[in-house]
C-alpha cells in the first residue's frame, strides 16, 4: 500500500529519468572510451584506461578546429532561425491572413525533404549564382532547415495561450513590443528555448546538408565521419563528452546562480 | 525546353590557369588519415613539412574525400560549370578518376615536371586504360580487396563461395559497397575475368550475391566500416581492403586478409588536378616529391596499403624490415599475378551495372 | 515612450450608440451614454448584461462592432490600449504569473519610463494590505489577496479613467469596506473618473455619483442612487435595486395631483410625481421596508393606505424581521420592520394590515399581462451586513 | 463630423484611419517576410529545380545532359520499382513514434511539471546527446547492441534471444536507433505546451472523480495537443526520410526510401528517378501530415 | 472504475489538527472541527485567513502538514481526491476551456461511468440559469456565466461533501438570492453535507446551520448565525460580523445576575449570561442597530442605559439612516436607525441620546492596551440590499 502509493506518486518521474538514462546511454559508452587506449585506430572495445585524450584533446590535427567551427554555425544559425522561426509563429498564431495555408505548406516541406536532396539541389543554387561554399553558405543551409523545426516549436507554445495577459499589459501602457517583450516573451520563453536548442542540436549535428554546402570548410561531424572511415581517434569521445559535460554544466551552474540570485533578492527586499 | 546541359568539358572549352609561378600556395584534399603524422605530436605531418620547408609551397591539407561518390556529389556541380573547386589536388580511386577524366574534369600533367613518377611508379600501374599516358591520375596508394576473417569467431575461410554459403557464417558476413571490389571477387570467383566480363556474365555474379543476401548469410553492405565490427567479432568474415586488415592483424593475428585463389582486386587512389585549379605546377612539384622511394617508404610506414613507389621497398628496410617484408604492402609476384583491375565501363554500362548491384543490395 | 496623455485637460467619456455583436449574439446594444469627469459611476446589471464587455470596450480591448468612445472631444474608439488613459481592474485579475508582486505593481510605472518605483509601489501595496507580500508570486496568494493587487496594479497608475469590473468581490466584508473607503479617498483626491462594475449594491448606492443599470446590453435607467431606489424607472430596476411590492393594478387618470389605481379590487393612488404612466395597466410598487404591519385596519393613520391578509413567515435576521403577508388574492407581500429592540413582533399566521404612505409608492406602466411581481422569497439577511 | 459623413445610418462604422489599419493588415506579412523569404530562396528555387529534374528524360546521363520531356511516367516508375521502401519508412517511422511516445510523454510531463528547479538541467539532458556526432552516438549504440557485447549475451541467457540471434542488423535495431536519434524533437515541443498546464484544471478532473488516467485522457492530454502534434510532426517527418539508421543499423533488408533516394543521387547518378522519389516522398509525408492534423482536429496549431 | 461510495453510510465530516505549512508560512494552523452529516456548514474570514487552503484539504488538493480528515470513522487524508466523495466548486472556477460548457458539467458524471448524462447536464444548467449555453466554450462567457458553471458542475455529481469556494461570489444580488435558494433546496432534499465560504455575511446567515469564523489559519468562534451574530466571542468576531461598538471598560464583578462595567466614567451592566468577562479589562459592546438615537435623556426609557454625544454624520441610505455619535471622550458610535417613513430624523451638529437595553449588550474580554473600537466610518449601505 505504502510503496504502491509512493510508486503512483513517482512513476513519471521514475520513467522519465529511465528515459534520459535511455538518452544518456550511448553517451555513457562515450565518456567511458574517452579514457580508453584503443588497441588499434579500428577498435572500439575498451582496451587500457588513459588520461592522455583529456589531456590532448586537440591533439588529432583540425578536429578542434571543426569543434570551434561548429559551435560558432551552430550558434549564428540558432540565433538567426530561432528569431526567424519566432517571427514567423507569431503570424500563423496571431493572425488571420491571405496564404496561411501556403506558408504552412512552406514550413512542412523542408522537414519533409530528403536531407540529400536539400543539400544537392541548395548546393546546386550555390553554384548557379556562383556563390563559395564555406562557413557562410553552410550557415545559410543550417537557418533553412532549423527555421521549420522552430516555427512548429514555438507555435505549440503559443497556441492557446492567455491573451488577457496581454490585453492587461497593454492596458497598462505597455506599447505592442514592449508587452512582447515584458508578457508574451517570457511567457513564450520555453517553447523559444526548446526551439533553440533543437535548433543548435540539429545544426552542430548535421552532417549531410553541411558536407555538400561546405566547400573545403571541415566541421565536426564533417570529421567524424572522415575520421570514421579508418578508425575513430578516441579524441572524438573526448569532445563528445566535454561537449555533453559543458552543456550541463553552464545549465546548472546558471540554475544555481539564478537560485542564489534570487534569495539575495528576498534578503534585500524588492527592487 | 529546360533540361539540363551535358557535364562534359573539353580542355579548349574549359582552360585553367597557373599561378603557381606567383602564388607557392597548394590545396590539398585526400582521405582522412591517409597522411602519415608524427607519432608523438599527431598535429605534425612529417613527409608533408618536410615539402613544404623543401619548397616553401604552402599546402593546405583538407581531409574532405571520405566517399568517392559523395565527394563526386559534392564538386560535380562546379566541375560541370567549369567552376572552381578550390582545390589542387583531389584523391579519388580509379572507377572515380576514370569517371572524371571521361568527363573532361581533370587538367593533364606536364611528364617533364613529374620524372620520379617516370621513373617509379609500379609497372602493374603503368598506363592504366584510362590514363594511359600516366599524366592525369597518378596512385596515390594502392590496395586490395580481398577476404578477411576473424580467427576467433570462425575457421579459416579461404574461398568466396565459402563466404557466400558456409551455413556457420550466417548473418556474420559483410561485403563491400563498392560494386567493383564485391563484383570483381564473385566474377572471379565464377570463373570469369573481371577486367573483361560480358553482361551476362555479371548478372550470373549479381545472381550469386542475390541469393546470400536473400537468405540472410549477408548482413550488410559496407565502407569502411567493417572493419572495427570485424575485429569485434560481430562479423566474423567479410570482404575487405588489405589496408584496413592489416592494421587489425597487427593487434589480433587472427584477423587475416585471404587473397583468394580465383583472384583479388587490385584499385588505386589516384591524385589529380582538376579543372580551374590553379596551382597545377605546386602540385607537380608534390606528386614529384612523394615519388621520391624515401618520401614514399615514410608515407607507406604508416598508412600501410599498397605502395605504388618502386624503391621505396628498399627504403623501408631501413624505417621497418618487417613492414617491407609484407606482401600487402609490397606485393610479390604471386599476389600480384592474382590482383585484377577491374573493366573499364563506359557510362551507359557503369549505370546499368550500378544500377543492377544498388537493387540487390537494397538501395 | 508610452508618455501618457494625462497632463491634457482630460474629459468626459462618453459612449455613442456603442454595440458589440458575438457572432449573431448582442453582447452591448447601441449604448449612449455620458460620463462626467472625475465622476464616480456605477454600472450595475445582471450576469452576462454586458457590462465587462462595455468596459474592455472603453478600455480598448475589444473593438466596437460600432459606436464611438470619445474622451473629452476625442474619439478613442480605434486608439490602442496603451494610448489611452485608462486603466482596468480585471474580473478575473489577469495577473502577470511570471512577475512577483512588486513587479505587477509597478508595471505600470515602468512602462511609463518612471526609474524609482521603489517607494510608490510599497505605498500601494500598504494600502491594499499587502505589506511584506511584493516578493510572492500571484500563485503563491489567496483569491482576495491576487483581486487586491489586481486593484493595485491599477490604481498606482492613476489614470484620467479607471475600469473597475468587481474589484472588491473577492473580500470579505470588512477589507471591502476599507478598500471602498480608500477608493473613495483617492477618487476624490485626484479626481479619477471611477467606472465601476459591481454586485455590491450597497457599494454602488454609497460610492457612486450616478448609478445605471444595465439590463440585455442596454441602459434600463441611469441618475443618482437615491433617485433610482426610490423611483426606479421599470420592474427590472425596482426588483433588481432591492426588492419592491409590484402591485398590478389599472390607473385610471390624474385627479388633485394624484393617479388613482385600481388594484385588486381596492382603490389606491399616488401622487402623480412619482407616476410613470397615468392610465392603463399599471404596476404599484412599495418597498418592503415603507412597509409598516399592524393588527387591525384601525391602526393605519390617516392619509395611508393599506392591504389586509395573513403573515404566513416571519424571520428574524439581525437587524430586521421579514415577515410575508399574503393578500386576500394570493400575493406574498414582503414587509421589514426594524429590530429596534421595541417594536413588537406579529405572530405567524395572524392577520396582520400592512400600510403605507402613498408618497413612498411608485407607478410604473405595465404589460398587460404582468401580474403582481414580489421578490424572491428567501429568509432575509440579518442585519450584520448593514 | 458624422453629420459631414457621407454614410447614413445602418452602415458600417466609418473606417479608422487609413495608416494603423494598414499597418496592422500588414504586420502578419512582415513578421512572415524575413523568414519566408529565406525559405523561398534557399529552399523553394532548388525544390523547384528539383521538380523540373523528376520530369527530365530518364535517358539522359551526366555527360550528355538531361532533356526535358515531361516524363511523368517516371514517378509510377519509381513507385513501382520502390513502393517496399516506401511502406517500410513509413513502417519503421510509425513503429519508431510509438515507441518514442511512450518514453517522450512522461519525459516531457515530467521536465515541465515535475522538475521545479531541474527543469533546465533535464531539458539540456535531452538535447546534449545531440551535441556529440550522431555517428559517434550510432557507434556507441553498436557497441551496445554488440553480438557479443554484455546486453545480447545477458538476453541469450534469458532466452529472450535465441542462442544466435542478434540485436544489430535487425528491425529492431534500425526502429530503435530512430526512437534514439528523433526523440529530442518530440520531447520538446511537448515540454514547451506542457509547462503551460494550469495545473488547477488536473485538481478539477481529480476532484470530479477522475482517476490519474482519465484525468491524463481527458485534460492533459487534450490541453497537450498542439505539443503532442508538433512533436508527433517535427520526429515522424524527418525520422520517415531518414536512411543512416538503417545503413549503420540494419542490413539491406531494412533499407528505407531516403537508402534509395541517396543511391539513385550519389551512385547511379539517376536524377530524373532520385527526384521523382523525393517528391513521391515529401508528398506522402504531407498527405499523412495533413491527414493527421486534420483527425488531431487541431488546425488551428497548423 | 472510481465508482463512488456514495451509497455506503456517509458520516460527519472531522478535521483534527489539521496543518498546512507553506515554508515557514502557516496558512492553517491546528484546525479541529466537526461538520455535521447533511449539515450547511459556512467559513467565514478575512482575505488570506485560510480558508480555501482548509477547503483543498478536505478535497484532497492539498497534503496536510499534519493532522487528520474524516469522514465517518475514515480518515480520508490521504485518500486521493478522485476516491473521496467530495467536490468543489473553485474559487477560480478551473473550467475546462478545451471543453463546451456541456461537457463540463458533464465530466463528473462521465468519469463515473453514467452514460446517458444529457437530462441531467439540461436541468443542471437549467438550474443555474444557462439554458441554451451548452455548446459555448468558457471563454464565450461572462464572469459570472463561469461561475454558474462552476456551481453546476459540482452540483451535478451530488457529493457527500461539497466545498463551495465563494461559490457566488461574481453574481448579482437577484441572481445570487435565486441561486443560494437552489443550493439550500438541494442541500435539504439530497443531505448533501455543505462547506460553504462566503463573503456575503447574509448569505453565511441566512443559509448556514453552523457558521465558523477563521482568522489567520484559526477558527474564533463557531456556532448558530444567530448566536454568533447575538453574543460574538472575540472583538474581531464583532467587528468581522456586521458592526460593533466597544467600549473599553473594566468590569468590577457579578452583582445580582449582571456584571458591573464602568467606562469612560459612566456605570453600565451587562446581564452575565451575556458576558464573556466578569472583572478586569472588558469591552462591552452593542451594536449600531440595539442602539436607539433620542433628542435628551428624558427620552431614554426605564431599565435602558445610555450614552451622550453630538451626532456629527448623518447619512440617509434607503432602509436606514446611520448616525454617528461623538462622545464626550470623542468615540464615533455607530446608529442605525430604520427609514419606515415614521421615524424622525435628528440634525447633524445637534445633541443626542444613544440608549439601549442592557440585554442587547454583550462583554468580552479586552487586552489592557486596546482602547474603544468602532467599525470603519463609511456611509453605511442603503437597504437596497437588504
Ligand atoms: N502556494 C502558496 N505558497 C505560499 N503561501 C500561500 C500559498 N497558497 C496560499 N498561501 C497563503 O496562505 C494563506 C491562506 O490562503 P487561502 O487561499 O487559504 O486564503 P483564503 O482564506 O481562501 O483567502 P481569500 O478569501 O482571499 O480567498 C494566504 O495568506 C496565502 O497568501
Ligand atoms: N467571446 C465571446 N463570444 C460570445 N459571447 C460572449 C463572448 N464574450 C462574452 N460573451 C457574452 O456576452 C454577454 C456579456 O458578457 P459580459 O462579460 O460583458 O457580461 P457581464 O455583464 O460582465 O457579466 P458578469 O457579471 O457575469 O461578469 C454574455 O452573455 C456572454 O455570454
Ligand atoms: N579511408 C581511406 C581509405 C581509402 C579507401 N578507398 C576505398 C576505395 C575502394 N575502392
Ligand atoms: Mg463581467
Ligand atoms: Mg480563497
Amino acid at each position: 500500500m505504502r510503496l504502491s502509493r509512493w510508486l503512483a506518486d513517482r512513476w513519471v518521474m521514475i520513467v522519465a529519468l529511465l528515459v534520459l538514462g535511455y538518452l544518456a546511454l550511448p553517451i555513457l559508452v562515450v565518456a567511458a572510451l574517452s579514457f580508453n587506449r584503443p588497441s588499434s585506430r579500428l577498435s572500439y572495445d575498451f582496451n587500457e584506461f588513459t588520461l592522455d585524450n583529456w589531456r590532448q584533446p586537440c591533439a588529432t590535427s583540425d578536429m578542434c578546429d571543426a569543434v570551434v567551427r561548429s559551435v560558432q554555425i551552430g550558434f549564428i544559425a540558432t540565433v538567426v532561425a530561432t528569431v526567424l522561426g519566432t517571427l514567423m509563429a507569431f503570424a500563423l498564431v496571431r493572425h488571420r491572413f491571405r496564404g496561411r495555408s501556403g506558408i504552412n505548406v512552406l514550413i512542412f516541406l523542408p522537414m519533409a525533404t530528403p536531407e540529400l536532396v536539400m543539400g544537392t539541389s541548395l548546393l546546386a543554387l550555390f553554384v548557379s549564382a556562383g556563390v563559395p561554399q564555406g562557413f557562410w553558405t553552410i550557415v545559410i543551409a543550417h537557418v533553412m532547415f532549423c527555421v521549420s523545426f522552430v516555427v512548429v516549436t514555438v507555435k505549440a507554445r503559443l497556441a492557446g495561450m492567455d491573451r488577457r495577459l496581454e490585453e492587461a499589459a497593454m492596458d497598462l501602457y505597455a506599447s505592442e513590443w514592449q508587452t512582447f517583450r515584458r508578457i508574451t516573451l517570457p511567457l513564450v520563453l520555453p517553447g523559444i528555448v526548446a526551439a533553440a536548442l533543437l535548433a543548435f542540436s540539429l545544426s552542430f549535428d548535421d552532417f549531410i546538408i553541411t558536407n555538400f554546402n561546405a566547400g573545403t570548410t571541415v566541421t565536426f561531424p564533417m570529421y567524424v565521419w572522415g575520421a570514421a572511415q579508418r578508425g575513430i581517434p578516441p579524441q572524438v569521445n573526448v569532445i563528445g563528452t566535454a561537449m555533453f559535460a559543458v552543456a550541463l554544466l553552464l545549465v546548472g551552474l546558471s540554475s544555481l546562480r539564478g537560485r542564489r540570485a534570487r534569495r539575495a533578492n528576498l534578503l534585500a527586499g524588492p527592487s | 525546353g529546360c533540361g539540363t546541359k551535358g557535364a562534359q568539358q573539353t580542355e579548349a572549352g574549359c582552360v585553367s590557369e597557373d599561378l603557381s609561378g606567383t602564388e607557392k600556395k597548394l590545396a590539398f584534399a585526400n582521405w582522412p588519415q591517409y597522411m602519415d603524422v608524427d607519432d608523438t605530436d599527431e598535429s605534425k605531418r612529417p613527409s608533408l613539412d618536410e615539402f613544404i620547408t623543401k619548397t616553401g609551397i604552402q599546402v593546405t591539407y583538407t581531409e574532405d574525400i571520405n566517399d568517392n561518390n559523395e565527394f563526386f556529389g559534392k564538386v560535380q556541380n562546379q566541375l560541370a560549370a567549369c567552376q572552381s573547386t578550390d582545390r589542387d589536388i583531389i584523391v579519388l580511386t580509379d572507377w572515380m578518376a576514370a569517371r572524371m577524366i571521361r568527363l573532361g574534369w581533370i587538367q593533364k600533367l606536364d611528364p617533364a615536371k613529374i620524372p620520379n613518377v617516370q621513373a617509379n611508379l609500379l609497372p602493374s600501374l603503368l598506363n592504366r586504360p584510362f590514363d594511359a599516358e600516366n599524366r592525369i591520375s597518378i596512385p596515390w596508394q594502392s590496395g586490395l580487396a580481398g577476404l578477411a576473417y576473424n580467427g576467433n569467431v570462425t575457421k579459416e575461410l579461404r574461398t568466396v563461395d565459402e563466404l557466400l554459403t558456409r551455413p556457420d557464417l550466417k548473418g556474420k558476413v559483410t561485403a563491400l559497397s563498392e560494386m567493383r571490389d564485391t563484383m570483381g571477387l564473385l566474377l572471379g570467383s565464377n570463373g570469369h575475368d573481371p577486367a573483361n566480363f560480358t553482361a551476362a556474365q555479371f548478372d550470373d555474379a549479381l545472381n550469386k550475391l542475390k541469393k546470400a543476401v536473400d537468405s540472410g548469410q549477408i548482413r550488410k553492405f559496407t565502407g569502411n566500416d567493417y572493419a572495427p565490427d570485424l575485429a569485434k567479432g560481430d562479423i566474423a568474415a567479410c570482404i575487405g581492403w588489405s589496408g584496413d586488415v592489416i592494421q587489425l592483424s597487427g593487434e589480433d593475428e587472427k584477423v587475416r586478409f585471404v587473397a583468394p585463389d580465383s583472384g583479388v582486386m587490385l584499385y588505386s587512389d589516384n591524385m589529380m588536378v582538376p579543372n580551374k585549379a590553379t596551382h597545377k605546377g605546386n602540385a607537380e612539384a608534390l606528386i614529384n616529391y612523394y615519388y621520391e622511394p624515401a618520401v614514399a617508404a615514410k608515407l607507406a610506414a604508416y598508412v600501410n596499403y599498397i605502395c605504388p613507389v618502386k624503391g621505396a621497398q628498399a627504403e623501408m628496410e631501413k624505417i621497418d624490415p618487417e613492414l617491407a617484408a609484407n606482401p600487402l604492402i609490397f606485393p610479390d609476384e604471386a599476389l600480384l599475378s592474382k590482383s585484377k583491375v577491374f573493366m573499364a565501363l563506359d557510362e551507359k554500362q557503369e549505370k546499368e551495372y550500378e544500377g543492377k548491384f544498388q537493387q540487390v543490395i537494397g538501395a | 515612450m508610452t508618455r501618457m496623455a494625462r497632463e491634457t485637460p482630460a474629459g468626459d467619456l462618453r459612449l455613442a450608440n456603442l454595440t458589440k455583436r458575438f457572432g449573431v449574439f448582442t453582447a452591448v446594444d447601441d449604448l449612449s451614454l455620458t460620463i462626467e469627469q472625475g465622476s464616480f459611476f456605477a454600472l450595475l446589471g445582471a450576469s452576462g448584461c454586458g457590462k465587462t464587455t462595455t468596459l474592455r470596450m472603453i478600455a480598448g480591448l475589444e473593438e466596437p462592432t460600432s459606436g464611438q468612445v470619445l474622451l473629452g472631444d476625442r474619439d478613442i474608439a480605434r486608439l490602442r490600449p496603451y494610448k489611452r488613459p485608462v486603466n482596468t481592474v480585471f474580473q478575473s485579475y489577469a495577473l502577470f504569473p511570471h512577475l512577483d508582486i512588486f513587479e505587477n505593481v509597478a508595471f505600470g510605472l515602468r512602462r511609463r519610463g518612471i526609474r524609482s518605483v521603489d517607494d510608490e509601489v510599497t505605498r500601494m501595496l500598504s494600502l491594499v494590505q499587502l505589506d511584506g507580500y511584493g516578493n510572492r508570486r500571484p500563485a503563491q496568494l489567496s483569491g482576495g489577496q491576487q483581486q487586491r493587487v489586481a486593484l493595485a496594479r491599477a490604481l498606482i497608475n492613476r489614470p484620467q479613467v479607471l475600469l473597475l469590473d468587481e474589484p472588491l468581490g473577492a473580500l470579505d466584508l470588512k477589507l471591502r469596506r476599507q478598500m471602498q473607503i480608500e477608493l473613495k479617498r483617492i477618487q476624490t483626491e485626484v479626481g479619477i473618473t471611477f467606472v465601476h462594475v459591481t454586485h455590491d449594491q450597497e457599494e454602488a448606492m454609497t460610492m457612486a455619483d450616478t448609478v445605471a443599470v444595465m439590463n440585455a446590453g442596454r441602459i434600463e435607467q441611469l441618475g443618482a442612487p437615491a433617485d433610482i431606489y426610490e423611483f426606479p424607472a421599470t420592474a427590472f430596476v425596482a426588483n433588481f435595486l432591492g426588492q419592491s411590492n409590484l402591485l398590478a393594478g389599472e390607473a385610471t387618470g390624474v385627479s388633485g395631483g394624484d393617479v388613482a389605481v385600481t388594484a385588486h379590487g381596492t382603490r389606491l393612488s399616488v401622487p402623480a410625481g412619482r407616476s410613470r404612466a397615468d392610465h392603463g395597466p399599471v404596476h404599484l410598487g412599495v418597498r418592503p421596508e415603507k412597509l409598516i404591519l399592524v393588527g387591525s385596519a384601525d391602526q393605519v393613520p390617516a392619509g395611508h393606505q393599506h392591504v389586509t391578509g395573513v403573515v404566513t413567515d416571519a424571520s428574524y435576521v439581525g437587524v430586521s424581521t421579514q415577515y410575508l403577508l399574503r393578500t386576500s388574492w394570493g400575493t406574498e407581500l414582503s414587509v421589514f420592520a426594524a429590530n429596534s429592540g421595541t417594536s413588537t413582533r406579529v405572530a405567524v399566521g395572524s392577520e396582520a394590515v400592512a400600510y403605507w404612505d402613498p408618497r413612498h409608492a411608485f407607478l410604473l406602466p405595465r404589460d398587460a399581462a404582468d401580474s403582481d411581481r414580489t421578490s424572491p422569497v428567501l429568509d432575509e439577511p440579518v442585519g450584520a451586513s448593514s | 463630423m458624422t453629420l459631414l459623413a457621407p454614410t447614413g445610418a445602418g452602415h458600417p462604422p466609418p473606417a479608422p484611419p487609413a495608416a494603423r489599419s494598414g499597418r496592422r493588415r500588414l504586420l502578419p506579412y512582415l513578421l512572415l517576410l524575413p523568414g519566408a523569404a529565406w525559405l523561398l530562396i534557399f529552399f523553394g528555387v532548388p525544390l523547384l529545380q528539383l521538380a523540373a529534374a523528376s520530369l527530365y528524360d530518364p535517358s539522359g546521363s551526366l555527360s550528355t545532359g538531361y532533356a526535358m520531356t515531361w516524363a511523368v511516367g517516371n514517378y509510377p516508375d519509381v513507385v513501382q520499382a520502390y513502393w517496399p521502401q516506401f511502406l517500410r519508412s513509413f513502417g519503421y517511422a510509425g513503429l519508431a513514434l510509438v515507441l518514442a511516445l511512450l518514453l517522450g510523454y512522461p519525459l516531457a510531463y515530467a521536465i515541465a511539471q515535475k522538475a521545479g528547479r531541474w527543469k533546465n538541467l533535464l531539458l539540456v539532458c535531452v538535447v546534449a546527446p545531440m551535441f556529440t556526432s550522431f555517428l559517434v552516438r550510432t557507434l556507441a549504440w553498436k557497441t551496445i547492441l554488440s553480438d557479443n557485447g554484455a546486453l545480447v549475451g545477458l538476453l541469450r541467457d534469458v532466452h529472450l534471444l535465441a542462442p544466435d540471434g542478434r540485436l544489430l542488423a535487425t528491425p529492431f535495431a534500425v526502429v530503435l536507433g530512430l526512437t534514439y536519434n528523433f526523440l529530442p524533437f518530440l520531447v520538446l515541443p511537448l515540454y514547451a505546451s506542457l509547462e503551460r498546464l494550469d495545473h488547477r484544471l488536473l485538481e478539477a478532473a481529480t476532484d470530479l472523480y477522475a482517476s490519474p488516467v482519465q484525468a491524463f485522457r481527458r485534460v492533459t492530454l487534450p490541453l497537450s495537443m498542439p505539443g503532442l502534434v508538433a512533436g508527433t510532426l517535427l520526429f515522424f517527418i524527418p525520422a520517415s526520410g531518414d536512411y543512416i539508421n538503417a545503413e549503420l543499423l540494419g542490413t539491406p533488408n531494412e533499407y528505407m526510401i531516403g537508402n534509395v533516394i541517396d543511391s539513385a543521387f550519389l551512385v547511379r547518378l539517376d536524377y530524373p528517378q532520385g527526384a521523382a522519389l523525393s517528391f513521391l516522398l515529401m508528398a506522402a509525408i504531407l498527405a499523412v501530415v495533413f491527414g493527421y492534423l486534420r483527425r488531431a482536429g487541431t488546425e488551428e496549431v497548423l
